[in-house]
């Protein structure tokens, strides 16, 4: 069993407590381990940083939506290409790299985990595929739930139980890692008349059921069922003005219970609908300081070439209007809608420094870290190969004031950030990109480096320039592999898809079956997957309410 | 002419018996014609006609169609090796060749210089 | 020194930096071409009143211009870099868009430019065109009888501005027939145009009695004054003075104007040449005419 | 002195070299530029495995033998010449910025792919996608000329931004499609569909063509332009006639479904 | 039997018997692709039924076949719910006593084939892979590994099939659906260039015509059908509207369509240009901006006539324009039963549809440069890997001339021209009877297989991985990872 021990470096734990400490982290069968032998591979990490692999809470690398973006812009792969070696299949990069490329570069940028984050689950075995040509990385995905036609049903005729029921056996079915809501309430008017909704406490067309009522349903069901991760919520309203309000409204209906919201800087805006936005992360950051159920990511949105990609079809059809050219949309039998937009954030515009500004302000007002984690809501705030950029905006503020100075004053006015002095220190770094998301994750197994964790750790040389830090560590291991050796790849990895598989009465199965019959193309006993056509799996345990209470 | 190959029932149903089988062959190497066209060119059902484009011809069996379902000037191929030894190479920078708007002059075959 | 009889004050024409660019105006015919040429060079005689000074340069033939078409040079000059667009846009705008089937194109390559085009493009409302040929840009503006075609940029340059010349003779009629032969002479140099109408007259000294007047009659060359109590530069013998007043393109070509003047001048009997000057505190160019006519080069300055 | 480069040996399969090129060989003598990197297929293969190089590496440089095989000739070019004394393969002058490529046989499809600058002659044919955008691409070239003495293909100037295409004989279908701005002048006869998608620009053909129901008539007329843009070619070799020069257009605004902003300008007989 | 029987008699959305249910029971939330859903039932031990097998011909993946398995004849004798096209399928693909790999035509080992595949892949300058849209996603994946590797070029039946609607994607964007939403809600079908009652008979009872949705509860009566086609097709009778267009023109009457639905104004004779009258034209257009739900479908009627690509992007934008008014998807109907999995296989690993060259290292994309009948017709290749499909027979002639000049390795379930011309030929097992795995259908929805019976030939993925370990085994060291960056 192959052994490795890392010395000398400063490690950064702070799930242990850990905090810059010079310490020997020990590896052995790819999870860290109290002492190995001599004969152990040693790495001397003097004068660097030790850390365990970075955890990416919110991305979108696989599936449908994520291929549709692929194909849509060759003249984005073009200008960016990864050639193959021996140990590494070759792609293309852009927005939206191939999938080989994408395990690669988070790889080498020293993450080793990620969770995609909407997945429609009739296309969960897409999903799945892809994610295995996804070399390296330990991924799972959230499962779209939130406009389901069938759950909105059991919802509007009381059956609560049945409700919960069926989203435990999605999951399943899906393979799932948890429930993402996006924009609730919405697919049923985009479906019929093109048209979003605006007001939590609308009507959902001939359903008898407000957005309100369907979040906060979600949000217990989920916690009744103990998944590691509350439900996702892509707010209602995203990008609108005065959305802050939806998204505080959203944050009460968990009532206490524990929620995530998504990329909730695109919902922390002031100002009037149809106005200009104003910052309203002052108002947000409150509420998430003062309320400890509630995590969030923030989608910090950098400048450069993006792409909107979303089951918020609304948005992309939104953003369409402000700017001719590719568009698309899917529509997805009973379970979502889905609006593609390529777009670049530019410093100059008003609302686009504006958005920079808030994404900022959020992190730096931010008192837990551990609560409030860091995204681009990959890639339509921004590449995942920008976080780096992004730490350093965070730890630098005279990198910071330079920046500032290059974008849109009168935004930046309109903003707190320029008076803003604090600096992320790299303990709070190391919470943000990797202990945070894993606590906010439930999974127990990474962001940390205690003994029993995977051995995923990321080595840094030192350096003031922090991009420059954080963009090539010098070593990754994952699974206690270095795959990352001397800042070259140089070891093939795959990775496991971490899914839950929580519980659930096969009964549920009868109330779920005719609905397929009557409405779905594909026949009920062929929609579900099996074990068997999963890659490397982990299943990550779920904790049901009734449970709580035996420890 | 505008030669149209297309996809049929029968083609498809030959197809999976096997390419090389005399179904599919036939089925692949009859032509359907408007009617009035072929009075017009003294042909009748049955009949062999003989198709030439820039890249080759071929000759096929004729069978009529009626004018308000096959229009004048079009006839319809399923496809298959006949279509093929028909169509240009060139795809317009498109990877596509074009595959059911082929230019063909028609001309009936005598019964003796068939072969 | 003298030529034939004509004597040649030993002084020199003290001449200013300008900023001088040149447009080709075509049009289908010669007629039109001139037309908008002329009502471009309107109103253009002096700085001292006019927002620059302007005139037409020649007649080009239609084999020379970039269009093929008869054209019309035209040399438009003003004190100030930032005012040459400006003064191009209006009068390109308002004198030559605005005549029948008109074009305008620049006619001088330098490397510093303005956009002109680019500026009167908005007239087009939306429906104007640019197109670059030969790595020219060219604005096509809509117009009711086809589409006015103008250059994107038009080239300036630093240029000589107030070169002059004072011919004096015994009689009003005799001296401006000296003075016109030297206007003509000196149109047929190039790069050069007299912004005065008809080439001559002017006369004017820089400053007045009168508060806020910035120039006013050149009495020291006004032999009506003579008896006046003003410090005359005349002789007795001299009852007219024409002043010609020389812009150019580089100092070379206003010299060689100068010295072409002269000659004709000359010939036509003038009694005296002089030239205008500041005592040398003002102006960057000191065109000394003894020496502009020993062609030994500039010494002067 | 001039590079002289000529093919000793047919490529098997396509030969990038965009090598070649006058930045990539200055200052190289005749063994150095025969040492330069191509690709054959997928093997890595010198330059000399194909050419042999006489002179040394200058701005000026002449290539002899059928090229139709080679692509990429003249890539990124910022200066100097290029002739190729026969047919040349793909994308040649992609990306060129400057200087001039003269093909004295025909070129293959993709002639100045993401051109801004410079000047491309072909004095035979050329193929499909002159001065294109490629697949997916926003915007075609952005600058400079494509002067093609015979025919071309379909999709010329497909989404170009600026500059001008000429071309001597007739071209295929979709010539203009989705352009943004420019000119494109065809001697000959243009295929159907001509400006599709056109926001702005200008084609212009000699002969009559079929027009697409996007496009509305509006005038016959003398746009002076035009007549600059004839002479200007008539000065590079094209037959162009004096009665073109001094003749009578007419216009037809299009397209329609887009910025209506271009036209399609055909001379009135 | 008549072309709309076809339609008609295969159609309807069984219910699922009691039996079928207590099988589902049995094996609880399980599809599963190892091991069929479903054990031998009563008949005889030889006798096996197959529940929710899916039929694999066409782009509909349709899900719903039982499957009546004869395991002794190793056949399937009876397949319920499939239609013309599929029971064909299903009875056509028996065992055939074959050898299971040929060398230049003389029976080999698939060991030695293997070895031999792997030596011409390898030494190849330009070696080629084809086809791909009859097998499974698995085979796929292993498929652009093996051109990765040997640093040739993959291209699928995509760019002889929608290819182009595939490039008018990537300029235009599309506005989709799965045909989920479809069944459920449009009420305006139209279908453009395409004779789906004998290409895809299905998709009229399956997804589009007449089945019953939740906001269409009558079913074809709750639908308006509209068939758009230069020719009356067998298709024409399902529609309540067809309209005729002039051969060539519907390049012109889409882009007519789109100028009315944006309100410009049209001056030119539009009867004349396109063969429709102005009146159907206004008509329709009425339709399609006051429908509930609107969808076109449109085929290679299209794709492969002259305009092509264009010619989608007509269609696709035409649908974008349509949801300013109306929610309105455009689909192309895709041919072959994973033709779609192809499409997005090669796209996740590779970051474009089709035609991907990896000469220099890494993927580049450029139809007509890098894809198959370009490649072929130009003689550029020097060899090719064919998988399940038949250029040989139905490429234009030029390319032929090229495959039957360079070593051919051909893999599929039956003899055909190209395995005839093959260096290498495998008979392989059939996708979806014999082997399991994935497939997209033709709106991109993912399908699992469920093989009926065992094949002695191993399928596309078994003989692909062997393919790429002989090549990983065989090949030298890469010269350089990082080959030169430079080309478009």
């Amino acid at each position: 069993m192959s052994e490795l021990r890392i010395v000398n470096g400063r490690v950064y734990d702070p799930a242990n407590g850990v905090d810059g400490e010079v310490a020997a982290i020990c590896i052995r069968g790819g999870k860290i381990v109290e002492s190995v032998s001599d004969s152990a591979r040693t790495i001397d990490a003097h004068g660097m940083v030790v850390m365990p692999g970075g955890v990416d809470i919110h991305c979108h690398i696989a599936g449908p939506k994520v291929n549709l973006a692929r194909k849509l812009q060759p003249e984005d792969h073009r200008l960016d290409v990864q050639p193959g070696s021996d140990v590494m299949r070759s792609g293309t990069g852009g927005v939206v790299p191939s999938t080989f490329t994408t395990g690669y570069r988070y790889a080498t940028m020293g993450y080793t985990t990620a969770m995609e984050a909407a997945v429609p689950p009739i296309f969960a075995r897409h999903v799945i595929e892809e994610l295995a040509d996804t070399p390296v990385i330990d991924k799972g995905f959230y499962v779209l739930l939130g406009n389901n036609v069938l759950l909105y049903q059991l919802l509007k005729e009381g059956r609560k139980r049945d409700f919960r029921e069926a989203i435990a056996w999605w999951m399943n079915a899906a393979k799932g890692y948890t429930v993402k809501l996006v924009n609730p309430g919405s697919d049923e008017l985009w479906k019929k008349r093109r048209e979003n909704i605006s007001d939590l406490e609308q009507k959902v067309d001939h359903f008898d059921l407000t957005p309100l009522q369907v979040i906060h349903s979600f949000i217990e069901a989920v916690n009744d069922l103990g998944f590691p991760h509350p439900p996702h919520i892509h707010c209602n309203n995203l990008g609108h003005s005065g959305n802050f309000n939806t998204t505080l409204q959203t944050m009460r209906a968990a009532e206490g219970r524990r929620v995530h919201i998504a990329h909730i800087q695109f919902h922390s805006y002031g100002g009037e609908p149809g106005a200009n936005p104003r910052s309203a992360a002052q108002q947000i950051i409150d509420y998430i300081n003062a309320n400890p159920n509630v995590t969030a990511d923030v989608g910090q949105v950098m400048f450069g070439n993006a792409i909107t990609m979303t089951a918020d079809a609304p948005l992309a059809w939104m953003l369409r209007g402000f700017k001719k050219g590719k568009w698309v949309n899917a529509d997805t039998e009973c379970e979502s809608g889905c609006g593609i937009m390529p777009f670049s954030y530019q410093e100059h515009v008003f609302t686009h420094a504006l958005q920079w500004a808030i994404g900022l302000e959020l992190f730096l007002l931010s008192e837990d870290p551990w609560r409030l984690v860091l995204s681009t809501d990959h890639p339509n705030g921004g590449s995942f190969m920008q976080y780096p950029r992004l730490i350093k905006l965070l730890m630098d503020s005279g990198f910071r004031r330079e920046e500032i100075k290059r974008l849109n004053q009168k935004a930046i006015a309109t903003t707190g950030l320029a008076s803003i002095e604090r600096e992320y220190t790299m303990r709070e770094i190391a919470i943000i990109t990797r202990a945070g998301p894993a606590r906010a994750l439930g999974l127990a197994n990474k962001g940390q480096l205690g003994v029993g964790a995977d051995a995923d750790v990321t080595i840094y040389t030192e350096d003031a320039d922090r991009e420059k830090m954080f963009n090539s560590p010098r070593y990754v291991i994952k699974d206690g592999v270095a795959v990352v050796d001397n800042h070259e790849f140089k070891t093939p990895h795959d990775g496991r898809l971490l899914h839950i598989a929580p519980g659930h009465d096969n009964a549920i199965e009868d109330a779920i079956r005719p609905f397929f019959d009557d409405y779905y193309t594909v026949r009920f006993d062929n929609y579900a997957i099996n074990d068997d056509f999963l890659h490397a799996h982990e299943v990550i345990p779920t904790r049901p309410a009734g449970e709580d209470k035996k420890d | 002419m505008t030669l149209i190959p297309g996809r049929t029932s029968k083609q498809g149903t030959s197809l999976n018996a096997g390419k090389l089988k005399a179904e599919y062959l036939e089925v692949t190497s009859t032509v359907e014609m408007n009617e009035d066209d072929m009075k017009k060119m003294k042909l009748k059902d049955g009949d062999r006609v003989r198709l030439r484009s820039p890249e080759g011809e071929v000759v096929v069996t004729c069978r009529p169609k009626k004018a308000s379902d096959l229009p004048s000037g079009i006839i319809f191929m399923a496809y298959g090796p006949s279509s093929s030894e028909l169509m240009g190479s060139d795809t317009a920078g498109s990877g596509m060749p074009l595959s059911k708007q082929i230019e063909v002059r028609v001309e009936a075959v005598g019964a003796g210089e068939e072969g | 020194m003298k030529i034939k009889k004509t004597e040649i004050v030993p002084t020199y024409a003290e001449a200013f930096a300008m900023w001088g660019a040149r447009a080709i105006v075509t049009a289908d015919s010669g007629r039109w071409a001139l037309t908008a040429a002329r009502s471009m060079t309107g109103f253009a005689t002096s700085v001292i009143g006019c927002p620059c000074e302007a005139a037409i340069e020649r007649e080009v033939p239609a084999a020379q211009t970039p269009d093929g078409r008869p054209g019309v040079s035209v040399l438009l000059f003003t004190v100030r870099e930032k005012d040459i667009k400006k003064r191009l846009m209006e009068r390109i705008g308002q004198c030559v868009m605005t005549c029948p089937t008109t074009a305008c194109f620049n006619g001088l390559e330098s490397e510093h430019s303005v956009s002109v085009g680019g500026a009167l493009r908005y007239f087009g409302d939306g429906h104007q065109s640019s197109k670059v040929l030969n790595g020219r840009r060219l604005w096509r503006i809509p117009v009711l009888d086809g589409e006015f075609l103008v250059d994107d940029l038009f080239g300036i340059r630093e240029s000589v501005g107030g070169g002059n010349l004072f011919i004096m003779g015994a009689s009003a009629s005799a001296t401006l027939r000296a003075a016109v032969a030297a206007c003509d002479a000196m149109a047929a140099v190039g790069d050069v145009f007299l912004p005065f109408p008809g080439g001559t007259r002017s006369g004017s000294k820089v400053g007045s009695k009168y508060k806020g007047l910035v120039a006013s009659t050149n009495d020291a060359y006004c032999p009506s004054l003579r008896g006046a109590g003003v410090e005359t530069q005349l002789p007795d013998t001299i009852n007219a003075v024409y002043e010609i007043v020389i812009n150019g393109l580089t100092e070379a070509a206003v010299r060689e104007a100068m010295r072409a003047g002269m000659t004709a001048a000359a010939e036509k009997g003038a009694l005296i040449i002089s030239a205008g000057n500041y005592g040398g505190s003002l102006g960057r160019y000191k065109l000394d005419l003894e020496d502009i006519l020993g062609g030994a080069g500039q010494h002067g300055a | 002195m001039a590079l002289e480069l000529t093919l000793h040996t047919q490529p098997e399969v396509p030969l990038e070299a965009e090598c070649i090129t006058p930045q990539r060989v200055a200052g190289l003598a005749a063994p150095e530029v025969e040492r330069l990197d191509a690709m054959h297929g997928n093997r890595r293969v010198k330059l000399g495995d194909f050419f042999s190089a006489a002179g040394k590496g200058a701005n000026d440089i002449v290539l002899n033998g059928d090229l139709s095989l080679v692509k990429l000739i003249g890539a990124q070019m910022a200066q100097g010449s290029i002739v190729i004394e026969g047919a040349v393969g793909m994308h040649v002058g992609w990306g060129m910025s400057g200087g001039q490529i003269t093909v004295r046989g025909d070129a293959h499809d993709w002639v100045g792919p993401e051109m801004s600058g410079g000047r491309i002659v072909v004095h035979g044919d050329a193929g499909h996608l002159v001065g294109s955008a490629y697949r997916g691409q926003a915007s075609g070239i952005c600058g400079g000329e494509i002067l093609v003495h015979g025919s071309v293909r379909n999709e010329t100037g497909g989404a170009m931004r600026r500059g001008l295409i000429a071309v001597g004989g007739d071209a295929g279908d979709f010539t203009g499609v989705n352009m943004i701005a420019g000119t494109i002048v065809v001697l000959g006869n243009l295929g159907i569909r001509s400006g599709a998608g056109m926001k702005r620009g200008s084609i212009v053909s000699m002969n009559p063509a079929p027009l697409l129901p996007t496009y509305q008539y509006a005038c016959s007329y003398r746009p002076l332009f035009l007549k600059l843009c004839l002479q200007h070619l008539r000065g590079l070799g094209f037959a162009v006639e004096e009665r073109h020069i001094n003749g009578r257009w007419r216009r037809w605004s299009g397209d329609s479904l887009e910025l209506n902003k271009g036209e399609i300008l055909l001379f009135q007989r | 039997m008549s072309d709309k029987d076809n339609m008609t008699d295969n159609g309807t959305n069984t219910e699922t018997s009691a039996a079928a249910k207590a099988d589902a029971k049995a094996a609880p939330g399980a599809a599963s692709g190892a091991a069929p859903g479903a054990a031998p039932k009563n008949g005889g031990d030889h006798i096996k039924i197959v529940k929710n097998a899916t039929c694999t011909f066409c782009g509909c993946v349709c899900d719903d076949m039982d499957l009546t398995v004869d395991l002794k004849e190793k056949r399937i004798t009876k397949a319920k719910n499939a239609c013309v096209l599929g029971r064909a399928w299903f009875a056509e693909h028996t065992i055939e006593d074959r050898p299971a790999a040929l060398i230049d035509g003389r029976e080999a080992s698939v060991e030695e084939a293997v070895e031999e595949a792997a030596r011409i892949l390898l030494e190849a300058r330009y070696p080629i892979t084809y086809g791909l849209s009859d097998s499974t996603c698995e085979a796929q994946r292993v498929a652009v590994a093996i051109s990765d590797i040997v640093k040739g070029s993959v291209d699928t039946t995509t760019s002889v099939c929608h290819g182009p609607s595939g490039i008018a994607f990537q300029g235009v964007g599309e506005t989709t659906s799965t045909l989920g939403e479809v069944k459920n809600r449009a009420d305006l079908v139209i279908y453009w260039g395409g004779n789906p009652a004998e290409s895809h008979p299905r998709h009229f009872t399956r997804y589009a015509v007449t089945p019953k949705g939740m906001h269409i509860p009558n079913g074809k009566k709750d639908r308006t059908v509209v068939l758009v086609d230069v020719r009356k097709t067998p298709s024409a009778p399902v529609s309540d509207i067809f309209i005729q267009v002039k051969p060539g023109r519907d390049f012109e009457l889409l882009w007519t369509l789109r100028a009315l639905v944006n309100g410009k104004k049209i001056t030119a004779d539009v009867e004349e240009l396109t063969g429709v009258a102005r009146e159907t034209l206004d008509d329709l257009v009425a339709r399609m901006k006051s429908c509930s739900y609107g969808v076109l479908f449109f085929g290679m009627g299209l794709t492969m006539t002259r305009g092509r690509h264009f010619n989608s992007g007509a269609v696709l934008a035409l649908a974008a324009d349509l949801n300013q008014y109306a929610p309105f998807v455009a689909k192309p109907v895709r041919g072959h039963g994973n033709v779609t999995g192809a499409d997005n296989v090669v796209s996740w690993q590779t970051g474009y549809p089709f035609g991907v060259n990896f000469n220099r290292g890494f993927p580049r994309f450029n139809p007509g440069e890098f894809t198959t009948v370009d490649v072929l017709a130009r003689g550029e290749a020097d060899a090719a890997l064919v998988i399940a499909t038949d250029p040989a027979s139905n490429f234009p002639k030029k390319a032929i001339e090229t495959l039957r000049r360079i070593p051919v390795i051909s893999l599929d379930t039956k003899p055909t021209e190209t395995s005839r011309l093959a260096r290498v030929a495998f008979s392989v097992a059939t996708y979806g009877i014999n082997t399991g795995g994935t497939v997209y259908r033709m709106d991109d929805v993912p399908i699992t297989l469920r093989p009926a019976f065992e094949s002695p030939y191993p399928g596309d993925e078994e003989i692909l991985t062997a393919i790429r370990d002989k090549i990983l085994a065989l090949r030298p060291p890469r010269q350089d990872a990082a080959a030169d960056r430079a080309a478009p």
